[in-house]
């Protein structure tokens, strides 16, 4: 038990120790709940029913993996993922629009 | 003139006739004749300047370089054996293109006639004047493929497409069996050279490969000279014209088996396999020709099976393998080829002159044709061997020699009785051809009045039959000098090395006499009897024609290569991948199977949190999931889009933001592309009903995926030394940018780069090809594209407004990440595909029409320009003397501003920037141009 | 101008094409006149590299180009060897050959027609050029993406199906490229191919499974190329769906797996490097019973392009069997096979065209269509016999020096027994249906066909098999170059770059 | 479980269902097919260049330059190469599939396959 | 200066990116931010759409301040109905009658209304009177279409008409 | 090492991002009826992405970067763009599902 809590700790907060001890294990708690809700979002784009509820779910990806990009330059303490999300939250609702535009019409640039 | 050149002309002149006569017009029968005639005297005449040479013993010779790889010279000679051939070859071939100008019809094209005639005169002259081995078989194939010429000539006559294919098969097979002995003497001795070869006699015979390279040579020697079992090809050929029999199928080509019997007989002969193959092999034909021909109703057939006859005769001879044999058959070669040509010719006469060949209607020509009929009989005379004919003494010196064996026990015996009952049996046949045709009652049914024929066309019948009778009455002046040289040459001997030998009519009376007579007189008898008893034009076709078997065989090969074919090449997909994956599996697999495993570990694996791993599992998921919902194409589609944002997030996690960048921007545009192919497609795949085929599937990717992972793991957990260090070290200083990354990708691989912008232009270029002006006329049952609530197809006011604010915003974000790529994530491939994308969301948002309307752009001209630019930029360094793509920076003051780097990589990520556009927005323009023409009532 | 030549001599085989497409899309669309006089120039400026890259090359010289001029292997190499000079040539006059071809018969009319012709030829040049691993898969992309661009000229049902099954072998085989030549880096940690030359015989044993199974994969990719069995299905149908023109281009197409196969096996892992051995084993087992199974399908072609089609199978199988026989007089042979299959291919698809096309039925018996009739009979035989190895054209030729390399080798009655039944096949199959399309029917044609482009072909087979001697000595050479590895290693990797004066204004201030 | 197993496993199962998606009958299951294939390739030549977390290759003032202080960027801009080439080939494909579907009434990856039997 | 600056809003906005986008102030990025604010409207004008004509600009502002707060608050009470039960929740569509015409200002209210958690705004009307709103639970539904005319249209109207 | 107050207030602001994002999707996941669902996303990409971006300027900007106001962007670009995806959303939901729709307004 007490090897897994190190080996925890280890790998998940070892990138953390520039951070604030505060900071620290809030980005701990953060990343775990975005990565819960990652999940969550990703089994309703696995269950469905309709084809909107998985556009959806993707939508929802998209903004949770945006969040997730930020967290990461933070761990990293670097700002070269600024533009990944900066391009996620400019470009990614796209597919979100064109998707449900074919569900919607078919032809999407009608 | 040289001798060599003298040589060489002799050789080219044909070949030269031949291709000037491919010039000429078919409608001008008397040039095509002039140039063919005047080819043949004119290297007659070089011919015979040549001769006082070799019948001093000397060899004349020519050399040009040619085949250095294989040491290999254009080389060519003229000895006693190649002038014998040689004078046959021309003078045989004069008389057959005077006797074939007269003989072709209006119909016949001349020129392409007298071209292939020529082709084929060029070639057996080099078969018998080569001095290499590899230029000899070069000669030899020629010979089978002018011959397939000739004998299909008739082009619209199946039995002469049939036949000329059959020849060409057998002796082209024979050819390349020829060639593979031929390499594998080369291989032993070292040269082609024939007098290396000649000198290496002991080495040849020693060697492990003798035996294989003696029947290598020997199919070669058989299948030209129709040897059984390979004759069958001969009797088919016969639907060539008569003068392509008279001069191929029996003065020259099917002689040139025999002739390589003579050539190689001072390498390879001298030894029991020789004896043994050949002898049996020639015994055998020699029997068979000459009883078949009997049986024979067509003239040519006759005289096919009689040549197939002699040329058994010829081979026994070289087979029984002592100097007086080869003697013997050296000689008979001379007589076989002046007798049987002019009966060819006298058989084409007749046919030309009845219209029919057949010995069941032709009968009782005596009284309309006497010239022909006397002339015909002379050279039957001949071919029977009866004295005062030539045929006469080379059968003689063949039965002397057939008493002669006496080394081998069982042939001792029977050579010199199965000598005689061929001899009774060409008796028969040489007096079924006389008597059948000239006499034997009036003709039957045939479709002309029969005459004599013109002057000129019975000229070269009359040289001939002459040419039997003085050599037969006067052997020893006319035909001995020339015997004798070529005997020589034969047997590799000097003129004293020469086995002694008469050439008189009269020996005596000795036994080779009395077995002339008892042919004779069984001959008559013979014919005699089965005229009587079985009236022979009732025989029907003789059974067990190899021809049948050989077209069973053909059709069999075709069935088998067929089927092989079709279950091959199913024009199935799934069929091909299936062997290139496994193919693949095979290719991995081998590299751990053929070399010894060594499972050093050396670097100590990462332990994976936790976080990473739930990430990595939904991917899988993802992945796994795409596989499952495959069939509703929309759901896989999302789950693909899952899997694609994670394969993001390992970028980003894993150190890479400019591919995380590229992943989502490829992602966005990607799923337009599906979404605008998917509206044209069914929106379901077909369910599957094999369920074989899916387990199998799914174990074939199963195991390749297992293979891909463990390769993964290998490279993972070993030691890395790369180049890599080289591009942290030198990508500030010398690539003048920060971003290693992207300094790789327009600097130090710039050239990759140049590549891929070209692909993904090109990508977009093949998109119009293939849909460009595309419109659907109607919807395909399968659903794809059914029209969906068309009454509420209202655009959307938000989504115009805020896609019109966000167009000058995705631009402005475009140059923001074109302009700093170097330093940072970014480049001309992302702004590119932001730039396209923000255009696409306009196409989404007002539609294609009003898009197009109000910003017209030719999406090609962008590639080209990109093109350009790239291109520009990388021959731009030439002006400074620097290689394609050599980057250059420098930092510019500029007033206000501080100094700022103008990178020449900037302009070259402009052509980068530039086609990314062109490629995406074309592929995605024209895909939606489809979209619009269906929704047009 | 000759400095300026022997300085940038390799890339103009890729620069001219490249310009030649960038210049074809920025003109109109319509303006072909204007497409085709820039496409002559690139093709001009090609053959004019080829013809230069002989003569350097024949001189002894091996010249390297340091792409941006980096020092390989941190750059991207391109290399001009004797091999690859043979190759440049060939493309270029095939190029010739095919755009008089293309603009006589209007095929150039399609959409984007000429870019995308010219991108091939940059493709195929960079493929043959380029000393790098990645970089010759970007160029393999380059003429593949081009080449399915061709392809659909003209597009119609039969092409679209066949375009399917082209494109989705040929990228299920660029996925294997990558993954052979990035495991290459992970093993060796380098791209360029006279580095991984080097590299890979001194790897540690714990590696040599992951680098023999790289090798391995890579040879099955360029086997796909090379229409290997049992990878070859794809390659009948899609050639003979193609417009002529551009089938005879593609004639060049199988010739790129075989470099890449020459490659590997005498520079990547040459011989006497661990490998080798398996690899060419499992080649001279795989690659003759292609041999066989493209003569089978020879045998049962029922159209002429299909036949051709196995024909260029069944070359490329002889050439990867040479290849494999890996000795200098094989090497040699093959290079000389190559040369004369190819021209033979182009021919017999472009006089195709006089046979298969719909405007060869027969018409009024003039005269002068019975003229060409014959013209293209004649051509067809040129290209038939060189096709099938008979002597005395180029085909046979070659075909002598690789079996007299085969009787050198450890299998010769293996060798030279599949080569020979598969010759004679081959033989049949072309006299079977030559015999049925020329004689059978008395056909005309009008005079709309490619004769003046075919007869050069033929005049070009002429001249390799009259001027034999000039070639062959080349090619020897070209072969011993080959089984040197070092020649190439000590060229690629001793390049220097020139040297850079860092200017003031270079350094940040 | 390691991180190295963890990103073997992943690129193995990407390679595995690309693989039995290519080999289903319809072009469209195959365009999905090719695209997790080259997911999974473009991981295989990514991870080629090692692991390596938190590196991005963006060289800053007073790091060593070396592969252990950041990540190999040669991989990664070969990956850029790959993921720009398979982009394009997917919408070549897409477009074949559509043309496909237009000729022949159907997108099976054979032209007469639907009529010879139910795949 | 129509000619030269067809969309000065949105110059006005490119320039503001430009320099957020860049981190930065420095007077290069000014400089090179303010031509690339001019240049790209040229090009994208193009793609005519009713330029929005702002009247009140102050009352921006004060809108922003409104939408923020009420995007926190309803997130809260969003958040509490998703953790509470299920069928506590009375989800409905509402008909909210307008009064703006402007469709700038119809995609303003349209944005608003949906980033305010619990409405979406789903529709317009087909003569683009009315706006459909799902709203995630309707206890009064008077009130909630007079909260939305008073609290977000009132506003907008003063904006843009 | 950040100021303890910087600390605290990134801590909370990255949990309070947390917690929305996490209820959005538990939203998404738990709910009946994709009209409902619809609701829950948007917190995700309101609150809970603004509080990290707000967490993420707050710490570049202290952590001796100088003002980074780039986030703000991202900011303005979900604003922008967010109605949108829900607003397409719901209507391809309604086209497909006729039931799901209201009948059209009063007209007064
Ligand atoms: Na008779
Ligand atoms: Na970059």
């Amino acid at each position: 038990m007490s090897q897994w809590i190190n080996q925890w700790h280890d790998t998940l907060l070892l990138p953390f120790l520039h951070l604030g001890v505060f900071t620290k294990y809030a980005m701990l708690i953060a990343l775990v709940m975005f990565t819960i809700a990652i999940a969550l979002a990703a089994w309703r784009l696995f269950r469905g029913p309709a084809d909107e509820d998985t556009i959806l779910a993707l939508d929802t990806l998209y903004i949770n993996s945006l969040a997730v990009t930020i967290l990461l330059g933070i761990v990293f303490a670097t700002s070269v993922y600024f533009e990944v999300a900066l391009v996620i939250a400019m470009l990614g609702f796209i597919g979100t629009v064109v998707m449900a535009k074919f569900l919607a019409e078919g032809d999407i640039v009608k | 003139m040289t001798q060599p050149t003298l040589l060489v002309l002799m050789l080219l002149l044909p070949i030269i006739g031949a291709l000037a006569l491919l010039a000429v017009d078919n409608r001008n029968r008397a040039l095509a004749i002039g140039i063919a005639g005047g080819v043949t005297i004119a290297a007659c005449a070089l011919l015979a300047m040549l001769a006082t040479n070799v019948f001093d013993g000397n060899v004349a010779r020519f050399r040009a370089d040619w085949l250095p790889s294989l040491n290999v010279a254009f080389s060519l000679r003229l000895d006693g054996l190649g002038f014998l051939f040689a004078s046959l070859i021309l003078g045989i071939g004069a008389l057959v293109v005077l006797y074939g100008a007269y003989y072709l019809s209006n119909d016949d094209p001349p020129a392409r006639f007298f071209a292939f005639l020529l082709f084929f005169m060029g070639a057996m002259l080099g078969v018998v004047l080569s001095d290499n081995l590899i230029l000899l078989v070069v000669f030899w194939e020629l010979t089978s493929l002018s011959s397939f010429l000739l004998i299909g000539f008739w082009r619209h006559r199946e039995d002469a497409r049939q036949g000329a294919r059959m020849a060409l098969t057998v002796t082209g097979a024979g050819g390349l069996a020829l060639l593979a002995g031929v390499l594998l003497i080369g291989h032993v001795v070292g040269s082609y050279d024939l007098d290396a070869v000649f000198a290496a006699k002991a080495t040849l015979q020693e060697s492990a490969l003798f035996t294989p390279i003696l029947i290598l040579i020997l199919l070669g020697a058989f299948t030209k000279s129709a040897q059984f079992p390979f004759h069958f090809w001969l009797p088919r050929a016969m639907a060539a014209p008569t003068p392509v029999s008279a001069y191929l199928h029996s003065a020259t080509m099917v002689k040139a088996g025999v002739f390589l019997l003579a050539r190689m007989y001072p390498a390879l002969g001298d030894n029991d396999t020789w004896f043994w193959i050949v002898s049996t092999t020639g015994l055998a034909t020699l029997l068979l020709g000459a009883v078949v021909a009997i049986f024979q109703h067509d003239l040519k057939g006759l005289l096919a099976y009689s040549t197939i006859s002699h040329l058994g005769l010829i081979t026994l001879l070289f087979g029984l393998d002592s100097p007086l044999a080869v003697v013997a058959g050296v000689f008979h070669i001379i007589n076989h080829a002046v007798f049987k040509a002019s009966l060819f010719m006298a058989a084409g006469i007749i046919d030309h002159e009845t219209g029919s060949r057949d010995m069941r209607q032709l009968n009782g020509l005596w009284k309309t044709m006497p010239i022909t009929a006397t002339l015909a009989m002379v050279a039957c005379a001949a071919m029977a061997g009866v004295p005062l004919a030539n045929g006469f003494l080379s059968k003689e010196m063949f039965f002397a020699e057939a008493l002669a064996v006496d080394a081998h026990r069982l042939l001792s015996i029977a050579t010199p009785i199965a000598a005689t009952i061929a001899a009774i049996a060409s008796v028969a046949y040489s007096l079924r051809f006389i008597h059948d045709v000239f006499f034997n009652g009036e003709p039957v049914g045939l479709t002309k009045t029969p005459h004599e024929p013109p002057r000129i066309m019975r000229v070269p019948v009359e040289i001939l039959v002459v040419l039997c009778l003085v050599v037969g009455i006067f052997p020893a002046f006319t035909i001995g000098p020339l015997l004798a040289i070529a005997a020589q040459a034969t047997l590799n001997v000097t003129p004293a090395g020469l086995p002694v030998y008469s050439l008189a009519i009269w020996h005596g009376v000795n036994l080779p006499l009395m077995m002339s007579a008892i042919a004779l007189v069984g001959g008559v008898s013979l014919y005699v009897v089965l005229q009587k008893k079985i009236n022979l034009h009732t025989v029907a076709k003789l059974p067990g024609d190899a021809k049948v078997l050989f077209d069973v065989l053909i059709e069999n090969l075709v069935v088998v290569a067929s089927a092989i074919t079709r279950t091959t090449q199913n024009a199935s997909l799934q069929r091909y991948l299936l062997l290139i994956i496994l193919t693949a599996i095979a290719a991995g697999a081998a590299g751990f199977w053929l070399s010894p495993s060594t499972n050093s570990i050396a670097v100590r694996p990462q332990p994976a949190n936790l976080l990473v791993t739930i990430f990595a599992l939904i991917g899988m998921a993802a992945a796994i999931g795409t596989v499952f919902m495959h069939r509703e194409r929309f759901n896989a589609l999302m789950l693909l889009g899952l899997t694609g944002l994670i394969i993001a997030l390992t970028f980003i996690y894993f150190s890479a933001p400019d591919l995380a960048l590229t992943q989502v921007l490829v992602e966005v545009v990607s799923i337009i592309l599906m979404m605008l192919a998917l509206n044209f497609l069914p929106k379901l795949s077909v369910k599957e009903t094999n369920h074989f085929r899916r387990y199998r599937d799914m174990v074939i990717a199963a195991v390749a995926g297992l293979g891909v992972s463990w390769i993964v793991y290998a490279v993972l957990t070993r030691p890395f030394n790369s180049i890599s260090p080289y591009f942290l070290r030198t990508t500030v200083p010398e690539g003048g940018g920060a971003n290693a990354v992207n300094v790789i990708i327009v600097d130090f691989r710039g050239f990759d780069t140049l590549g891929e912008i070209a692909v993904l232009g090109m990508a977009g270029l093949i998109v119009a090809v293939l849909l460009r002006g595309i419109s659907i006329a109607k919807s395909p049952a399968d659903g794809a594209f059914e029209a969906k609530a068309p009454e509420n197809a209202r655009p959307s006011l938000l989504l115009s407004i805020i896609s019109s604010i966000l167009l000058p915003i995705t631009i402005m974000v475009s140059i923001y990440f074109y302009l700093r790529g170097h330093n940072l994530p970014g480049g001309g491939f992302i702004a590119g595909l932001i730039f396209a994308i923000g255009i696409i969301l306009q196409y989404v948002a007002l539609g294609r029409e009003k898009v197009e309307a109000q910003l017209p752009m030719n999406y090609g001209k962008w590639i080209g320009w990109g093109l350009l630019a790239a291109g520009l930029t990388g021959v731009g360094s030439f002006v400074v003397g620097f290689p394609f793509l050599t980057s250059a920076f420098q930092y510019f003051k500029l007033p206000v501003v501080e100094a700022v780097p103008i990178a020449s990589a900037m302009f070259f990520d402009l052509g980068v920037f530039l086609c990314v556009i062109g490629g995406t927005m074309l592929a995605l323009a024209t895909l939606a141009k489809v979209s619009s023409t269906r929704s047009a009532p | 101008m000759i400095d300026f030549l022997n300085t940038h001599l390799p890339i103009l085989p890729i620069a001219a094409p490249l310009f030649g497409a960038a210049f074809a899309l920025i003109v109109n669309e319509q303006n072909i006149r204007t497409q085709r006089v820039v496409a002559w120039i690139a093709v001009a400026l090609m053959l004019g590299a080829g013809v230069f890259a002989i003569d350097r090359t024949a001189d002894g010289i091996l010249s390297v180009y340091l792409l941006g001029n980096w020092q390989a292997p941190f750059g991207i190499a391109l290399a001009l060897d004797k091999l690859t000079a043979i190759m440049l040539l060939l493309t270029a006059f095939i190029a010739a050959i095919a755009l008089y071809a293309a603009q006589q018969s209007n095929t150039d009319r399609g959409v984007y027609f000429t870019p995308l012709f010219m991108l091939q030829l940059m493709g195929i040049n960079g493929a043959f050029l380029t000393a790098d691993l990645f970089n010759l898969f970007v160029f393999f992309e380059v003429l593949l993406a081009a080449s399915y661009g061709m392809l659909l000229q003209h597009c119609d049902r039969a092409k679209t199906n066949a375009a399917t099954h082209y494109v989705v072998i040929n990228l299920v085989g660029s996925a294997l490229f990558l993954i052979a030549a990035s495991l290459l880096y992970g093993v060796t940690g380098t791209l360029n191919m006279a580095d991984l030359s080097v590299k890979i015989n001194t790897l540690p044993p714990y590696s040599h499974a992951l680098a023999l199974s790289a090798g391995f994969i890579l040879l099955t990719v360029f086997a796909i190329k090379a229409a290997l069995l049992p990878l070859n299905f794809w390659l009948t149908g899609t050639y003979a769906s193609a417009v002529l023109p551009v089938a005879a281009l593609f004639a060049l197409m199988t010739k790129v797996g075989v470099v890449a196969i020459i490659r590997t096996l005498t520079l990547i892992y040459p011989d006497g490097s661990f490998g080798n051995v398996a690899m060419s084993k499992v080649l001279l087992i795989v690659a003759p019973i292609t041999m066989l199974v493209a003569a089978c399908g020879a045998l049962a072609s029922r159209e002429l392009k299909t036949l051709i089609g196995w024909s260029v199978v069944g070359s490329a199988s002889m050439l990867v069997t040479a290849v494999a026989i890996g000795n200098a007089k094989a090497l040699s042979g093959a290079l000389f096979y190559l040369i004369g299959s190819t021209i033979a291919a182009s021919l017999l698809y472009l006089n195709a065209s006089a046979i298969d096309a719909p405007s060869s039925r027969p018409t009024e018996g003039a005269a002068n269509s019975n003229r060409n009739w014959a013209w293209v009979g004649t051509l067809f035989v040129i290209g038939a016999v060189t096709a099938t190895g008979l002597p005395p054209l180029s085909g046979f030729i070659g075909k002598a020096v690789i079996l007299a390399g085969a009787a050198q080798h450890m299998w010769p009655m293996w060798l030279m027994s599949m080569v020979l039944v598969a010759g004679l096949l081959n033989v049949i199959a072309y006299a079977r249906l030559g015999s049925r399309l020329f004689w059978k029917r008395d056909a005309a044609i009008d005079g709309a066909t490619h004769v003046v482009p075919t007869a050069l072909l033929a005049l070009a087979i002429a001249g390799l098999t009259i001027f034999a001697a000039p070639i062959q000595r080349f090619t020897d050479r070209a072969a011993i170059e080959l089984r040197t590895p070092s020649i190439m290693r000590d060229n690629v990797l001793g390049k220097r770059p020139i040297e850079r004066q860092t200017s003031p204004s270079q350094v940040k201030p | 479980m390691s991180l190295e197993l963890l990103v073997a496993l992943g690129i193995g199962v990407l390679a595995a269902c690309g693989i039995y998606l290519i080999l289903r009958a319809r072009i469209f299951d195959v365009v999905l097919g090719l695209t997790l294939l080259s997911y999974g390739v473009n991981l295989f030549i990514f991870f080629m260049g090692r692991l390596a977390v938190g590196k991005a290759p963006i060289i800053k003032d007073g790091v060593p330059l070396n592969l252990a202080s950041y990540a190999d960027p040669l991989p990664q801009a070969l990956v850029l190469t790959a993921i720009v080439i398979s982009f394009g080939m997917t919408a070549v494909l897409l477009a074949i599939a559509v043309r496909a579907h237009i000729e022949n009434g159907h997108d099976h990856v054979d032209e007469d396959a639907e009529n010879k039997s139910a795949r | 200066m129509k000619r030269l600056m067809p969309q000065p809003l949105i110059s006005a906005m490119l320039f503001l990116i430009w320099l957020a986008l860049n981190n930065t102030i420095h007077p290069a990025h000014l400089l090179l931010g303010a031509l690339l604010a001019i240049a790209i409207p040229l090009w994208t004008s193009a793609l005519k759409f009713a330029t929005p004509k702002i009247k009140q600009p102050s009352t921006i502002v004060a809108l922003g301040v409104i939408v923020l707060i009420d995007i926190v608050k309803s997130n809260i009470s969003v958040a509490r109905l998703i953790l509470g039960k299920e069928s506590n929740i009375q989800p409905s569509f509402v008909w909210v009658p307008l009064d703006i015409v402007d469709p700038h200002a119809k995609a303003a209210l349209a944005g608003i209304i949906t980033m305010t958690p619990g409405t979406l705004s789903a529709d317009f009307s087909d003569d683009g009177k009315h706006l459909l709103v799902h709203a995630f639970n309707v206890t009064d539904e008077a009130a909630l279409i007079a909260e939305i005319k008073s609290r977000y249209e009132l506003p907008l109207k003063e904006i843009f008409e | 090492m950040m100021p303890i107050w910087l600390d605290i207030i990134v801590a909370l602001l990255l949990i309070l991002g947390g917690t929305f994002a996490l209820i959005g999707s538990y939203g998404l996941a738990k709910l009946g009826d994709f009209l409902k669902r619809l609701h829950g996303p948007t917190k995700a990409s309101t609150l809970g992405v603004g509080a990290v971006l707000i967490a993420s300027i707050l710490y570049f900007t202290f952590s001796n970067r100088g003002l980074s106001v780039h986030e703000l962007l991202i900011t303005l670009f979900i604003f922008l763009t967010a109605p949108v995806s829900a607003h397409l959303l719901i209507k391809a939901a309604m086209k497909r599902h006729s039931a799901m729709r209201p009948p059209p307004p009063n007209k007064d």
